[in-house]
């Protein structure tokens, strides 16, 4: 028993956690800015997919792994804008629009690899992004374990999650684009551009999931393999409604889902004489039970999903 | 009426197809590989060097199928068959097995081979490997480096660990081989086993590793298809000892792949081609060991006295001089 | 000088002209009434000043200039500023982030609150309207909301204000002070444009008057010059009978009893305490009171759509408190909802389906869950002739209907069922005049067939030509009841307003 | 009127993604002739290759069917792949336990107790989110991986076959679906899809079930102010959906697999979004979509064997149609003609 509080208490568990939900957190903080303006995306598992493989062509043919994140920002906005013009311009289903991305997302990655390095499975290796100390907080005990040695976009990831709570609830733009998902009329009649805030948070959305997808194929790894994704998308989708559209109550849930991931890694190695697979249930059941225990009962934006045409 | 001319139409395309693609070469393969595609630098790409030795050294044509999922085995190997112009069509993965089974039995004359599982019929050869040998070589090897003491990538802890892609029976003999070859070494050594739980999540499989260096465990085996990509890269990340699985895997992790547990799929391949060239395509099982030269290890990084006491206990096993457990609770105990 | 000059205004949507060549002007300085029924165009029209809408052709003059306006945000650009009908405010901000979002006092991206909260109190004291600067729009009066709306177009320094129906959700008392503060905006300078249906108010009000009627305008006129029957004229097209013929009832049993009624809403904190009434066969009781005081839970509660913690519902002698909707329209009752497309109708379903809905499960409609379309056309057909149910194509949806045949659907439906007790909830919301007409007559045929009939409106004309007794409800009790013809609008609209006083029997 | 604009916006969808798809292969170097020829040939040309695409498209039926009842009762149920591995793993079970019963009577009760095991599993979701609100579309996705977990510690702790792969042992010949075409994979499993595509359009269309169904899914205000109990119609959409995506793994585990695997589905459930989207979310429609993505992925497969072109690419192509499909206006704008007057009500 305390064997396994031990686990689950250790610094290196929240350590991996906080590197487990780093590409989650990204999505579902981008997934915040889209529902915030009133766009559901169910398509962030494509744009994560996307951006882990943009980040590893980048890398692959400039030699920069940074020009490779770069890639990845770029290819998760054109996603990300590719999408918001078929659900805003297009009055596309946003669900069905989403759904369609993901697959066409897994199509495109997957045919381009082959297109490009000739194989389905995995890319060749690619320079990867350096793991970065952050002097000063390095020497800091327990804090500094856990947080002074990432990559960094495990940094940007925090960075991230506070700027964008910043963004939406101290700024204009976010009061402007929060608006513009509760009452697109209201923001409307204010003389607020609906479409310039929806376009833009769709494309940011885009931006952060695609980094995401660049923390997987860069940060933790240094190729691209199929579907690396892996379903982190729905994941992180599930953390912003979890996180009731706040950037940082998705960073919290992505945290619990990962947390929960990492604990159940750990469980394994400790010979519990529990099936792999019962343990590996762990993280999913946590979900189900905290969103059923009513813990959070969530609202969404009250415009969310729908099509606003401006001067219908 | 429509339907019909479609078919005929069909039929007629196809015929003008086959006439221009005649083979011109010495002979010709099919190969169907294992749903994880080409590109997993383990399983299917030791298939397919194979597959690209054969034809350097015999002059062959081949064509290759990467299905996506286990229901389209059954197609490509009938599509393949049809065309009754392969003089072997080979099968990589156990998965294929009921398949390739349905297949061979509706063309009697094609000759199939099926790599990593039995297929009982007349016309199918099949190749299977003794993966608990193998494994016992890594924890051989993992066991005397652990325990090594003036190590640079070692510590003082004697923790070795094996993760698996997925708690399936082949990985389990491998990591009950894996356990057993390192009490073989020293019964006090601890041996850590887990699974990832997915064959193609490389970034899950590098936290699992990460997870089990932060136990102190020094020299880690990832026998997990693209997943253990990962955990090569975590134990080169962590500066300790990886061990790779199928292909020589050296290059994912230079400097810190120690091993690599060799499954020498590309010399079936290449014997399977051979023997069917040669008219000496016999059907039936064909258990390749250490012994057969199915299975081996790499020197890589070995130090000598592992290389050669690596060299005693294959020297062993095909002795009989060892019997190695062939679950992980009998390896355990 | 013309502060708004129309000229040929056309606006057609699908085949239909919502505006039709409309000339119109505005003189600076002056209250200026659009009047005109539902779907007359008024709406249409002024969303075109505010830039909402896209005119299809003519000339737009603000202030003398021709304007193009693309948005909203040219129409605020030369000062125009426009209070929606239905509140365009967002539940989750506050006050200020309402007032001030699209302008905001920002440094560098950011929003200075401290600032925005001072400019928005100052505006408030400059023109008395009181608001609490720092609450959620969702937790305030519906007054406060509209001193909110109208604070918006002052923060935006709106020269030329259009309010659009604002008195439709206000107490005859807070109608008053929202006149007091137009005159005072007036004095200021401004201009208004003030929309209604209301021949009352135009006639206190407005220094002019245009009457749109069917996408056309009818005129222009003083008011000074003119008086409400030549208006009513103008705006229907024919005599209008004003008032509704009302003979003397005659009560039978009685059929729906509520004592000691309790209920209290754990969300929203809302309650109702100590309901008691009852009404008999042959009347109709008339609930007054200013919307949100606490009709709608009562409607909910009275039709099964919310549980209550204390008291009883007694309908048809029988205690109904634990029965579920379907058992309650079993025993009698009949409902048209206060929000008909939220609760009455589904926009996507064509007439027969709507007409079917609650009786799916019963003969002759369904055979152990068959559904027999035979039947079901039949009956639609059937209401269609008895109601005077207008639609365009054979298969047409709900949504596709006029307000008023969207409600004669849902009348309908629930009239032609066995039923002796009607709960009619804003049964003439939004639905024009010939509608009106109609309902109303309905309404009084039930009574006299010895139904008996609860009436809930936030129209106190109709309350008052409908209803035999009224209760007045305010913060959820019941404040006074008594006949109809004991109280004078005067005292009902004070009462509303929570200012007890005599007339009636007060509680 | 507006159904033809449906069919045709569908068609024009197809079109256009094949367009883009052409491009995409003259891009990758290869003919674009070469490619649609085998694609075509791959998915029509042989007797064989025609009901190759019939068997890809049997699990897609049940599992876009699945999402499509969802849809119409205002539930989007992502648990397909979850509640087909419960379908197909119940009903190997009893197809290998109850071996005692006569063939068509032992298909009937393996299948049925496959849609039992999917209905129930898809239950749960459904009991969440009618009693604590908990949003379907998360409950489903952890649903799916528990689900899939589940299945397979059940399978290896007590239903494994001795042998080096997790699987059942194979089922007896009596328990498996007759063959429909000789010599083909094709089974009566196709012919089942079809009879559940009637019912349930029938259960829609003609039941007072299937008519409080879909007041719940158009509005749950008024289903509620109609006295439909609308958290047992939760439930009940949930258990119908999730019953005929268990049929999806029950027919699979009796027509192709003739025993239960890990992991044999390539995520037939999340297809059956796709699908269900093409269709429209109405039962014959579902039918048509499923065809069309069962001929494009026995084309593929073609296109990959002949012509060495990948078969992601109808994966791509398939995503597109999607897209489109959910974006009628697109065509309204490249082709003004399609653009009907549009009843927008008039003003308020």
């Amino acid at each position: 028993m305390s064997e396994i509080i031990e686990v689950i208490f250790s610094i290196n568990t929240f350590t991996a956690a906080i590197r487990m939900a780093t590409p989650i957190a990204m999505a579902a903080i981008g997934g915040v800015f889209s529902e915030r303006s009133g766009i559901i995306n169910i398509g962030l598992e494509g744009m994560i997919l996307t951006g882990a493989f943009a980040a590893v062509v980048g890398s692959f043919f400039t030699g920069s792994p940074w020009l490779g994140l770069l890639a990845a920002i770029l290819a998760g906005s054109l996603l990300g804008l590719l999408f918001a013009f078929f659900t805003i311009k297009f009055k596309a289903d946003h669900v069905v629009a989403g759904v369609g991305l993901n697959i066409l997302a897994l199509g495109i990655t997957t045919w381009l690899m082959q297109v490009v390095w000739g194989q389905k499975g995995a890319s060749p290796e690619v320079n990867g992004l350096p793991e970065i100390t952050l002097p000063i907080l390095n020497k800091i005990p327990i804090l500094g374990d856990l947080l002074a040695f990432h990559s960094p976009i495990v940094y940007i990831m925090f960075v991230t999650v506070f700027l964008s709570w910043l963004l939406l609830f101290k700024t204009s733009l976010g009061l402007r684009i929060r608006m513009t998902g509760e009452h697109p009329e209201a923001a409307d009649t204010l003389g607020i551009n609906v479409y310039f805030m929806q376009y833009f948070s769709v494309t940011l959305s885009g931006a952060l999931a695609g980094m995401g997808g660049a923390y997987l194929s860069l940060g933790q790894l240094s190729w691209f393999s199929s579907n690396m994704s892996a379903g982190r998308g729905y994941m992180a989708l599930a953390a912003n409604i979890f996180g009731q559209w706040n950037p940082i109550g998705a960073f919290a849930a992505s945290f619990l889902f990962s947390f929960s991931d990492a604990v159940q890694m750990r469980l394994q190695g400790i010979n519990l004489n529990l099936a792999s697979e019962l343990i590996q249930m762990i993280p999913y059941l946590l979900t189900v039970i905290v969103l059923a225990g009513a813990v959070v009962k969530s609202k969404p934006p009250a415009a969310l999903g729908e099509h606003y045409e401006v001067g219908k | 009426m429509k339907k019909n001319t479609i078919i005929i139409l069909g039929i007629l395309l196809l015929t003008i197809f086959t006439m221009n693609s005649l083979a011109a070469a010495e002979g010709r393969v099919a190969i169907v590989f294992a749903t994880g595609g080409l590109g997993d630098k383990s399983f299917n790409d030791a298939a397919f060097a194979g597959i690209m030795a054969a034809k350097e050294k015999m002059d062959i044509e081949y064509d290759a199928a990467e299905p996506s999922s286990i229901t389209e085995y059954e197609t490509y190997l009938t599509q393949y068959s049809a065309l009754r112009r392969y003089d072997l069509i080979i099968s990589i993965g156990f998965d294929q097995a009921d398949a390739l089974n349905n297949v061979a039995q509706r063309f009697p004359d094609q000759k199939y081979a099926i790599i990593d599982t039995v297929v009982d019929q007349p016309n199918v050869a099949s190749y299977v490997y003794e993966e608990k040998e193998r494994g016992f070589l890594m924890g051989v090897a993992a066991a005397m480096l652990t325990t090594k003491a003036d190590d640079p990538l070692t510590n003082a802890e004697n923790k070795i660990g094996v993760i698996g892609g997925m708690k399936i029976p082949l990985i389990d003999a491998n990591i009950a081989g894996f356990i057993a070859g390192a009490k073989y070494i020293d019964p006090e050594i601890t041996v850590q086993h887990t699974y990832v739980g997915a064959w193609a999540d490389p970034a899950k499989g590098k936290e699992l590793a990460i997870s089990m260096i932060e136990d102190d465990i020094d020299v880690i085996w990832g026998a997990a298809g693209r997943s253990g990509l990962g955990i090569l890269k975590a134990a080169e990340e962590r500066n300790i000892y990886g061990i790779g699985a199928d292909s020589d895997q050296g290059h994912v992790a230079p400097g810190h792949i120690l091993t690599n547990g060799m499954k020498f799929v590309n010399n079936t391949v290449e014997l399977a081609i051979k023997q069917v060239l040669n008219d000496k395509f016999t059907a039936g099982v064909n258990v390749l060991g250490i012994e057969e030269g199915g299975l081996g290890y790499t020197e890589s990084l070995l130090p000598e006295n592992v290389v050669e006491k690596l060299e005693e206990v294959k020297n062993k096993i095909t002795t009989g001089k060892i019997e190695i457990p062939a679950t992980i609770d009998a390896a355990r105990k | 000088m013309k502060a708004i000059e129309l000229k040929k205004i056309t606006k057609k949507f699908g085949n239909t002209y919502a505006n039709n060549k409309i000339d119109f002007s505005v003189q600076q300085g002056e209250i200026h009434c659009l009047l005109g029924e539902n779907g007359a165009g008024k709406s249409t029209l002024v969303k075109i000043i505010f830039g909402l809408y896209q005119k299809d052709s003519g000339e737009i003059k603000i202030n003398d200039q021709i304007v193009k306006l693309k948005g909203p945000a040219d129409a605020i650009a030369r000062k125009v500023g426009m209070i929606h009908q239905h509140f365009m405010l967002v539940d989750s901000l506050t006050i200020t982030e309402n007032i001030i979002a699209g302008a905001e006092p920002s440094s560098k991206g950011f929003i200075n609150y401290r600032e925005a909260e001072r400019k928005v109190r100052d505006l408030s004291e400059q023109y008395n309207l009181q608001v609490k600067v720092d609450s959620l729009v969702g937790e305030i009066s519906v007054g406060e909301q509209q001193r909110v709306e109208i604070l918006k177009a002052l923060y935006r320094n709106a020269e030329i204000l259009i309010l659009d129906e604002p008195t439709a959700v206000l107490t005859p008392q807070e109608t008053k002070e929202l006149f007091n503060v137009l005159e005072q905006l007036k004095k200021s300078g401004k201009t208004i444009i003030f929309i209604t249906h209301k021949l009352k108010e135009t006639m206190q009000v407005a220094d002019r008057v245009s009457v749109l009627r069917d996408g056309k305008k009818v005129g222009t006129v003083e008011t000074s010059q003119t008086n409400p029957a030549e208006l009513a004229r103008m705006m229907v097209g024919r005599e209008v009978l004003l008032k509704v013929n009302r003979t003397q009832n005659n009560p039978g049993e009685k059929v729906l009893e509520i004592s000691n009624l309790n209920y209290k809403n754990k969300k929203s904190g809302l309650s109702l305490e100590d309901i008691n009434f009852s009404i008999q066969a042959g009347e109709i009781l008339g609930i007054a009171g200013v919307e949100g005081n606490g009709q709608l839970e009562l409607e909910e509660v009275i039709a099964g759509l919310r549980s209550f913690q204390q008291g009883n519902i007694e309908l048809n002698s029988k205690i109904i408190n634990n029965f579920s909707v379907k058992e309650r329209r079993k025993n009698g009752l009949a409902h048209i909802p206060s929000d008909r497309l939220k609760r009455g109708l589904i926009q996507n379903f064509n007439l027969a389906n709507n007409l079917v809905l609650g009786s799916e499960w019963d003969s002759p409609y369904a055979y152990y869950s068959i559904l027999n379309y035979n039947e079901i056309n039949k009956f639609k057909d059937e209401i269609v002739k008895e109601f005077d149910l207008r639609y365009t194509k054979n298969n047409s949806i709900a949504g596709e209907l006029s307000g008023g045949n969207q409600q004669k659907l849902i009348i309908g439906r629930e009239l032609s069922r066995e039923t002796n007790f009607i709960l009619a909830a804003q049964p003439t919301r939004g639905v024009d005049v010939g509608a009106i007409e109609y309902i109303h007559k309905l309404l009084i045929e039930m009574r006299n067939n010895g139904k008996a009939i609860l009436l809930i409106s936030a129209e106190l004309d109709e309350l008052r030509s409908l209803s035999d007794h009224l209760l007045v409800i305010y913060e959820g009790k019941i404040v006074a009841r008594g006949s109809t013809d004991k109280f004078t609008e005067e005292e009902l609209g004070l009462l509303m307003a929570g200012h007890y006083q005599q007339g009636g029997e007060n509680v | 009127m507006s159904k033809y604009k449906n069919i045709l916006n569908s068609i024009l969808a197809i079109i256009f993604a094949l367009f883009v798809g052409a491009v995409l292969i003259k891009i990758s170097g290869h003919s674009v002739k070469e490619a649609y020829y085998y694609l075509f040939y791959g998915a029509f040309g042989t007797s064989y290759n025609f009901a190759q695409t019939l068997l890809m498209t049997t699990p897609l039926i049940f599992t876009g069917l699945a999402v499509a009842i969802g849809f119409q009762s205002g539930l989007f149920n992502i648990g397909g792949e979850g509640q087909l591995y419960w379908g197909a793993f119940v009903t190997a079970i009893i197809a290998i336990k109850f071996t005692l019963l006569p063939g068509y009577l032992l298909i009937f009760i393996a299948l049925l107790g496959g849609a039992l095991a999917g209905g129930l599993w898809a239950a749960f979701p459904g009991y969440l989110k009618a009693k604590t609100g908990a949003h379907e579309v998360i409950t489903t996705i952890m649903f799916n991986y528990i689900g899939i977990l589940a299945t397979t510690f059940l399978l290896k702790r007590y239903f494994k076959a001795d042998g080096p792969v997790d699987q059942t042992v194979m089922l007896t010949k009596k328990a498996r679906l007759p063959e429909l075409i000789t010599n083909t994979r094709l089974t009566w499993a196709i012919i089942i899809g079809i009879i559940v595509v009637f019912l349930v359009d029938q259960l829609l269309k003609r039941t007072a079930i299937g008519f409080d169904l879909k007041v719940v899914g158009e509005n749950i205000f008024a289903a509620e102010y109609a006295g439909i109990k609308t958290g047992k119609y939760t439930i009940l959409a949930m258990i119908i959906s999730g019953a005929v995506a268990g049929l999806a793994g029950g027919t699979i585990v009796l027509g192709v697999l003739h025993r239960f695997i890990t992991n044999f589905s390539p995520g037939y459930g999340f297809t059956g979004i796709a699908v269900a989207v093409l269709g429209r979310n109405k039962p014959w429609g579902v039918l048509l979509a499923a065809f069309l993505f069962g001929a494009l992925e026995a084309g593929g497969m073609a296109m990959q064997l002949f012509a060495d072109i990948p078969s992601d690419l109808m994966e791509i192509v398939q995503g597109l149609v999607i897209l489109f499909v959910a974006a009628p206006a697109i065509f309204e704008i490249i082709f003004p003609v399609i653009k009907k007057n549009r009843g927008v009500e008039s003003n308020v």
